[in-house]
């Protein structure tokens, strides 16, 4: 099968409504076709990768681990939008640290995290085949 | 007091049917009278008994049917699902199955569907009505 | 009156519509992704002033499975669903805005 | 059974999703209840008294026509921002003439329409036993 | 050209449905290829064989199974209901609900359970991926 | 690229969010409640420097169901469904800001 650029934009708080998880498990199974994935984490969608989230209140399942096994599915190109974190008063510490072990660099550990502003956020979406947003 | 619910929304894609079942939990466990809980636009698909959700996830249908929806004085509260919205969204009991010739049916025993008048009844009957929705 | 705000005011513009009807006697509750706008620097001017005269609510349940416990404007008072019950209960009708 | 006032608040626009249409179908349900009964129209829920809408394009039911049954129904308090109509650059012509019949001024034909500011608006809110928005 | 669509919300409550469908016979007219429907989200809702709107309305499930859904070569247009997000939401064919030990299934003849691979594949298989969603 | 809004601005921050990520060769297609941007008052200065440019696109259909052919700024082009799977076709990788 051909390679392709796929984005998946997430754009939603997480719990509030399905498409945080939904799309999670999109990106998940779309590892195992090894093309080419981006996530990128913009407005609301900022949230799903915040530290410290506790679902026991509200009485649904915490996903938000599941992110951690993005980096052994090869998923490292995970993009934050700056303006988005500066908006909510958030930074990059606010966010779970997402890592992947780097094979070209003696399996090092190194942050798939990369916040972008919305000049560059641009650039990469026009450079991919398949945008899907949740 | 006397309290009714309502919930516009489906299971699992908006939180809306959660929040509605941890407040009527609250609310039963505070000594109030749920006097209804009346099922909506896509909330009505929060009635169906073929829901299977993952072994990990909490069972939102069998949640409302089965856990704490009894009142303080043992009364069970009253799941009703609006027949309009319903038989738009292909939930039907087995009277309004064999009504429109389907071959099936799918609203969980607990729930009872009837007609956006025991809405208005629930506003009228109840000191408070509360809207979940999207 | 209790206004129940459930969306993202960086989403929605439900949170603004709740805002153009509050009166002297209105409290807003925060719940769902609506507790988002119970963050420092999130709320706005006019939200602001109804927190620092203590009518705005959040859903601690809420604000904790999105992580930001630690984000929330001190003025904001937190009740859990037994707390947001009461306020059902005091605050005569409810308006969802949904 | 005993009187209560009711507002619905009619905040989306039609079309893009039932919420109009389901509203509507309540609200006609409930006059048949005799309660005090109004409709606001607030945000884009004033395009769905707007005139001229032909859905023939997108083949969904038109059911804006049903707007001039309220009268027939003793439904003829409909409030209509003044502010949200501003922002959209509306006016009272642009909408559809919903009218009744003044049975205490020998069935004189008047209109349903009353716009109205947020202060008013706010003022008719706080005066209701149940408010069921949409 | 070859186009799929994904499809994010269920029928009636949100006009995703409605425009996708639209799309999708204006595509065949002018001689596209339609390699996939996918139906995630709440978009599995649109495969419900128990669906029963008003006589007066558009039946979407119908229109999907059974109107225009022939490309230009007389092949059937794939319609593929994501089953994670089917499961979960009370949409079973035969097959998943005698493996959930469910006594009924609801999955319109036209339409296929699959995983969510099918998706990724259109992704790849596709010149295009338009998404309908709320 | 092409941008498919179908939320109104007035409800929703998809539009702006659209905004944020157009380039020069961007194209934007308004639908459903989306076409709510097309109306003359409403659109907003990003929106109508594009338009100007011809770079903004409302779906007929859309507009007519919510009864406001009339008011639809002059430089929004219109399109029916065929018109879409057109700009679908021509303008490469297309994102909905659903």
């Amino acid at each position: 099968m051909s390679t392709k650029k796929f984005i998946y934009l997430n754009r939603k708080a997480p719990y509030g409504t399905v498409y945080a998880l939904e799309s999670l498990e999109v990106v998940l199974i779309a590892a195992a076709f090894e093309q080419d994935v981006s996530l990128a984490f913009i407005d609301d969608g900022v949230y799903q990768i915040i530290k410290g989230q506790n679902t026991d209140g509200i009485g649904m399942k915490n996903f938000s681990k599941t992110y951690h096994a993005l980096g052994d599915y090869d998923v490292n190109k995970i993009y934050v939008s700056a303006e988005s974190l500066e908006e909510r008063g958030l930074s990059v510490d606010d966010l779970m640290p997402l890592t992947y072990e780097d094979e070209d660099d003696d399996w090092a550990e190194k942050t798939s995290i990369k916040i972008i502003s919305n000049v560059q956020l641009t650039k990469i979406m026009s450079e991919q085949d398949v945008c899907l947003s949740f | 007091m006397k309290i009714s619910i309502q919930i516009n929304e489906g299971p699992y894609q908006h939180q809306a049917s959660d929040s509605a079942y941890q407040f009527t939990k609250a609310a039963i466990a505070k000594g109030h009278e749920i006097f209804r809980v009346f099922f909506y636009h896509d909330g009505v698909d929060n009635a169906s008994r073929f829901t299977v959700p993952p072994q990990d996830d909490r069972h939102i249908v069998n949640k409302w049917a089965e856990l704490g929806i009894k009142n303080a004085d043992g009364s069970d509260v009253e799941l009703v699902v609006c027949v309009a919205a319903a038989l738009r969204r292909g939930m039907l009991d087995e009277s309004e199955a064999s009504k429109n010739g389907i071959d099936g049916n799918n609203i969980h025993p607990a729930f009872r569907i009837s007609g956006l008048g025991q809405l208005i009844e629930a506003g009228i009957q109840s000191d408070r009505l509360v809207v979940f929705g999207d | 009156m209790l206004h129940i705000v459930n969306k993202s005011s960086f989403e929605r513009n439900s949170l603004k519509s709740c805002l153009n009807t509050i009166d002297d006697t209105s409290i807003i509750l925060l719940i769902e992704d609506g507790v988002i706008s119970a963050a420092n620097n999130v709320n706005s001017y006019m939200l602001a002033d109804l927190a620092a005269d203590s009518r705005v609510f959040a859903l601690q349940e809420d604000i904790d499975a999105r992580g930001i416990s630690s984000k929330v404007a001190d003025n904001i008072k937190l009740v859990d669903y037994a707390g947001f019950v009461d306020l059902v209960v005091e605050q005569g009708t409810a308006v969802s805005w949904v």
